[in-house]
């Protein structure tokens, strides 16, 4: 959309740019009629050699006027933006058919996980992670066989609900896509759920939006939104290549 | 000894016969004190700018070499090119020279010390000594934070809320004496901070004057009253919360790390369980400040006194219940993201209520435009910014995508500067002849308020543009992300707008120390105000007052009609006033 | 009463009425009120980190001795009612009964420190440390066999060193300031029925210290 | 400063205050109930004792409420901070 608000990509991206203009406009008005009133009060009651100020210590029913109106607007503007925020990151909100990703942020790297053909993920422990294995597959798990795992790069087919486990290794990090409007610290000990659907096929940056050392500014990683089938194509392609070299 | 009343026999307001050391070094006299923290603060304001305009100089030329930047070891910057981890320490050390040795100094140090008791007809504070021993922990407190930029592998670099694991552990963050340095700082400075306020809480509750009810006292005492009662119950929260990172750091205690059952979002509740209410810790005082410049200004009743004061209790009590909107992304519990939002969105109204009233002041006044004004003025015009930008953040799902830009940034930012900063320079400018008996030059006042005014606005401003592209903050180099190539160009202009704002500031720098010898001598009472400050010479001597003066009316009645003036002092007797009821001299 | 009383332990004259307490009484109160925040972050550290723990904590009286904490718990008890008897003597014009009863609460004081010194090092000769269990010690092997839960044993350590530590060195400060009162004050009988403000005031500070045990000890010790 | 001559029981709330204690160990390790309701018996057993301290032997009983205010002011801020961070494992 219009301005400087990066390009929408989600399906969550419309709704929040929505609430976005929806304030600018609340506290433009506001804005805007307080600081005319600065300037035009500064105008109009300079002192003048012989003008006397209005004696006066308030008036209640102006001051209960404008304790209501914020008041008011701040309640519904509560209750709008609850009922989006219950809707992008409440416990329930994740669409029961959405397609599960795993997302491993380390400093400063990010590693994801898909299940592959079995829809399941293999077991991670904290133990099994090394060099080799930079998301700790416990290899003793079936399920892991077929998972796939790459770095720094996230595979999204569009118009699908996707929801990414989040998960850290050591600090924090944040996981943001600026064009989903999708945000979300990964935090040390906690597998924390974000859900979205991306709506335009291209390719988008993922950044760190949480300070989390040294190499903070360069955590990046991209983001591919494809059509189903050339998300198909390319996790076909990736299994046949975890095929032809097993990991250790 | 210690005790009000024991000083106020002992008061020797014409016979100062102290040593120099007592009297300008180790004072137990307020003024001195709050004289002491000023010059601290003004150090830190400058040493925290110097470290901004240095993350400026990154952000706008990235991989460029900075002017002067050779004078830095090569640790810091390679052939003056700024290195990541010294562009983290610069962050970090910023954020917190600025929050708690700047601002909240200049706030809560300097003008509560140099007010409360002048403005409420006291002696001195209840607690003389323990006020000395408050300014100099403060200095030890600073002094740990400066030295920390010597040692060998840097200061800290988690930055200013020094979120765990990064700033627990050492080898995630690559600094390890510097971040023990911090929680040791913060330590003493919770000491000082808590000495402070409760004797300000002492001695606004016990010493004031006879006649000073708590509806007759100016508004900067309330909000410095109400601002120590929040001090002194956040800060040893923080200190609590320092004293574990420390024996995370020193001793291998596992409070924030979650590989032996630790939380690492206990550290941001409890941080930001102080943050909150230290938000308005640093800004309350500059509202209360603003409240007499702005009725001085206009030579009326400040409108809606009693609401004012609601105004600032409720905003002090919201304080306490809203410190999640820290946390929105974090991984809290989303239901109570919900609750906190309801309780952040409620504090705009109390907010609200103030602004209103100031414009209310100032409608149908005989607005004087003295420098002190023009910083009030400008305060109101800028604190409605920072307010107005808030709400963007407070409502949970835009704050989902600007959290972490610089929309957050642009929006601390207009509260502190536009915000706090403003506030304390007017405060400068209006008490300047009480502290030192000179005036500052009015005009050098102007022009410097004129620029400031412009070139803030032109530094801060485009943080809210580059944040809603969506620019992530303590990012060393933005140049590399493709959605942010198209706002690059507002990095350069806002850097450059800094460089200048900076170098506007001499004017004051010069005016603030040449003023101290060569300015105009300070009438007796140059603001035409009503405080009892005014009723004393300037510089007010020790002990105040030889005996307490005697309040008869609230502090802003401006333009009374048929008065001779157009303001009555507060200890001013007029034919119809009644002498006020004494407390009985026995306590009982 | 007389003029004495005024100065010493009434509110400033002439002033505006406040609370009706004295500048030093009031002080303290207020720096209570700061220490209640302080260890409220402690304790409410504490209360989160092992309502969030992953597993069981160990069972009361296994790692911790709860027989010599009890009595040092009796111990704290009984100085908090002789301060405070005390403050009675003083009051009702008694110094020599006075200066007894803040020895005896001095005495009492300083065993607790020793105690609570003695108990931290044999904690520590069992494996007990703030960062959890020492490997090799006996309280390492109890993990082994499984009777205590190892998982929670670092989180179990840290909060417990932190908070009766703080909690000690509260303590110590009041043992100390009470040792200057004795000394400075009510040796050369400067305590008098107009003037007791010190040994109120410490009063209160030793009386919260005591109160803050009392909770510590039911929450670390006892549950 | 009526209260120079009448001093509550001192020494009948020490005896109070080490009966308290005893049930209180004695609950703990030798009542076989369930482990919450221990736990509730015991923070009501330490909440009578620390306020039998602050009414008595701090004089809170004996003090007007305006000084009252300032010892209750900060529990409830506590109390506020402690079931925030609880809520994260009620999910």
């Amino acid at each position: 959309m219009s301005g400087w608000l990066p390009a929408q990509a989600s399906s969550f991206a419309p709704q929040i740019d929505g609430m976005f203009w929806a304030i600018m406009i609340i506290t433009g008005i506001t804005f805007v009629l307080v600081e005319i009133g600065i300037v035009w009060f500064s105008f109009a009651y300079r002192g003048r050699p012989g003008r006397q100020a209005h004696y006066t210590h308030g008036n209640g029913t102006a001051e209960i006027i404008w304790t209501a109106i914020p008041a008011v607007t701040m309640v519904i503007l509560g209750l709008v933006s609850n009922g989006l925020w219950t809707q992008f990151k409440g416990r329930n909100s994740v669409p029961a058919d959405a397609f599960p990703i795993e997302v491993h942020a380390k400093q400063f790297e990010w590693w994801v996980t898909y299940t592959g053909a079995d829809g399941k993920f293999g077991r991670v422990t904290n133990d099994s992670i090394s060099k080799t294995n930079p998301t700790g597959i416990d290899h003793s798990d079936p399920a892991s066989n077929d998972d796939i795992v790459v770095r720094n790069q996230l595979h999204v087919p569009v118009g699908k609900p996707v929801v990414v486990y989040l998960s850290s290794e050591d600090v924090i990090h944040s996981f943001y896509v600026p064009e989903f409007r999708v945000r979300q610290d990964v935090v040390p000990g906690m597998q924390i759920k974000q859900w979205f659907v991306a709506t335009v096929p291209g390719t988008y940056e993922i950044a760190c939006s949480q300070l989390c050392g040294l190499g903070h500014y360069k955590m990046r990683a991209q983001v591919y939104v494809q059509t189903q089938a050339d998300f198909d194509a390319w996790m076909q392609q990736q299994a046949e290549k975890a095929k032809g070299a097993p990991t250790s | 000894m210690s005790t009000a009343a024991a000083t106020a026999h002992a008061g020797h307001a014409h016979h100062d016969d102290r040593s120099f050391v007592q009297k300008y070094l180790f004072s137990t006299d307020h003024k001195i004190i709050g004289i002491q923290f000023l010059f601290l603060s003004l150090f830190f304001l400058l040493i925290g700018a110097i470290l901004s305009l240095q993350i400026r100089w990154q952000l706008a030329f990235p991989g460029q070499p900075m002017p002067g930047g050779k004078l830095l070891p090569e640790s810091m910057a390679a052939g003056g090119v700024l290195l990541p981890e010294y562009y983290l320490q610069l962050v970090t050390m910023h954020g917190t020279f600025m929050v708690f040795f700047a601002i909240m100094l200049l706030l809560v140090g300097v003008y509560a010390n140099f007010l409360i008791p002048l403005k409420i007809g006291a002696h001195d504070m209840a607690f003389p000594r323990i006020n000395m021993a408050s300014f100099w922990s403060a200095v030890v407190a600073g002094l740990v934070m400066l030295s920390s930029l010597f040692v060998t592998d840097g200061s800290p670099r988690a930055g200013w809320t020094m979120y765990v694991p990064l700033s627990a552990r050492h080898d995630y963050s690559g600094a390890s004496l510097g971040q023990e340095l911090w929680s040791i700082s913060i330590i003493f400075f919770g000491l000082s901070s808590v000495l402070g306020s409760l004797n300000y809480i002492t001695t606004v509750i016990n010493n004031r004057a006879p006649g000073m009810t708590w509806f007759r006292m100016p508004l900067s005492v309330w909000a410095l009253f109400i601002t120590a009662i929040l001090g002194l119950l956040a800060v040893p929260v923080l200190a609590g919360a320092a004293i574990m990172l420390l024996f995370e750091q020193i001793l291998g205690t596992h409070f924030f790390d979650p590989s032996a059952g630790g939380q690492v979002l206990l550290w941001q509740h409890l941080f930001w369980f102080f943050g909150h209410p230290e938000v308005y810790i640093l800004i309350l005082p500059a509202m209360g400040m603003v409240s007499e410049l702005v009725a001085n200004g206009s030579r009326k009743p400040i409108f809606g006194y009693h609401s004012m004061v609601f105004a600032i209790c409720g905003i002090a009590f919201l304080g306490w219940i809203v410190w999640g909107h820290h946390m929105f992304v974090s991984g809290m519990n989303p239901t109570l993201g919900s609750s906190f939002m309801v309780t952040t969105l409620l504090i705009a109204v109390p907010s609200a209520i103030k602004v209103f009233n100031w414009m209310g002041t100032m409608w149908r006044g005989n607005l004087r435009f003295h420098t002190p004004m023009l910083w009030g003025i400008g305060f109101v015009a800028m604190f409605t910014i920072g307010g107005l930008s808030g709400i963007f953040m407070a409502a949970t799902p835009v704050d989902m995508y600007i959290h972490d830009t610089y929309f957050i940034v642009a929006h601390i930012h207009y509260v502190l500067v536009g915000g706090s900063l403003f506030a304390i320079f007017g405060g400068i400018v209006f008490w300047y002849p009480k502290m030192f008996g000179r005036m500052m030059n009015e005009t050098a006042g102007k022009v410097h308020f004129w620029l400031t005014l412009i070139l803030y606005n032109c530094v801060f401003f485009p943080m809210h543009i580059i944040g809603m592209a969506g620019h992530m903050r303590r990012i060393y180099d933005p140049t590399i992300y493709d959605f942010l190539k198209p706002v690059q160009h507002w990095n350069v202009f806002i850097s450059i707008s800094a460089f200048l704002l900076f170098g506007t500031q001499i004017i004051f720098f010069l005016n603030f120390w040449l003023s101290m010898f060569w300015g105009k001598k300070a009438a007796l009472n140059p603001w035409e105000d009503n405080g009892l400050e005014w009723s004393l010479p300037s510089p007010a001597p020790h002990g105040n007052w030889d005996t307490p003066p005697t309040v008869y009316r609230g502090p802003y009645e401006f333009s009374v009609p048929g008065a001779s003036e157009d303001y009555i002092p507060q200890n001013k007797k007029l034919p119809t006033d009644r002498e006020p009821a004494l407390a009985p001299a026995h306590g009982d | 009463m007389s003029q004495a009383t005024a100065a010493a332990m009434s509110p400033p004259f002439p002033a505006e009425r406040g609370v009706d307490v004295y500048n030093k009484k009031l002080g303290m109160w207020i720096f209570l009120a700061s220490e209640v925040m302080f260890f409220g972050a402690l304790i409410g550290s504490y209360v989160i980190l092992r309502f969030g723990a992953p597993g069981d904590w160990a069972r009361p009286g296994v790692v911790l001795n709860i027989k010599i904490t009890a009595f040092n718990t009796f111990l704290l008890i009984c100085s908090s009612v002789s301060m405070v008897k005390a403050y009675a003597a003083i009051a009702d014009g008694d110094p020599k009964n006075m200066r007894f009863w803040l020895l005896m609460t001095i005495l009492g004081g300083a065993c607790f420190v020793g105690i609570q010194v003695f108990e931290y090092i044999h904690l520590v000769e069992r494996g007990f440390l703030p960062s959890g269990v020492r490997d090799g010690s006996e309280l390492a092997e109890m993990v082994a066999k499984g009777t205590i839960p190892g998982a929670t044993m670092g989180l179990y350590g840290s909060t417990f060193f932190t908070m009766t530590g703080f909690h000690g060195f509260h303590v110590t400060c009041g043992v100390l300031s009470m040792l200057y009162l004795y000394l400075t004050k009510a040796l050369p009988g400067k305590f008098t029925t107009q003037d007791y403000a010190g040994i109120e005031v410490v009063g209160l500070y030793w009386h919260f210290v005591d109160l803050v045990w009392i909770i510590l000890f039911t929450i670390v010790y006892l549950v | 400063m009526e209260t120079t001559h009448k001093h509550p029981p001192y020494l009948m709330i020490w005896l109070y205050l080490a009966v308290l204690t005893a049930l209180e160990l004695g609950l703990a390790f030798q009542l076989p109930i369930s482990r919450n309701l221990k736990l509730l018996l015991l923070m009501i057993l330490a909440i009578w004792k620390a306020l039998l301290v602050g009414l008595y032997f701090m004089h809170l009983k004996f003090e007007k409420w305006n000084l009252r205010i300032l010892a209750i002011v900060p529990i409830p801020l506590a109390l506020i901070f402690i079931a925030a961070g609880m809520s994260e494992h009620i999910w």
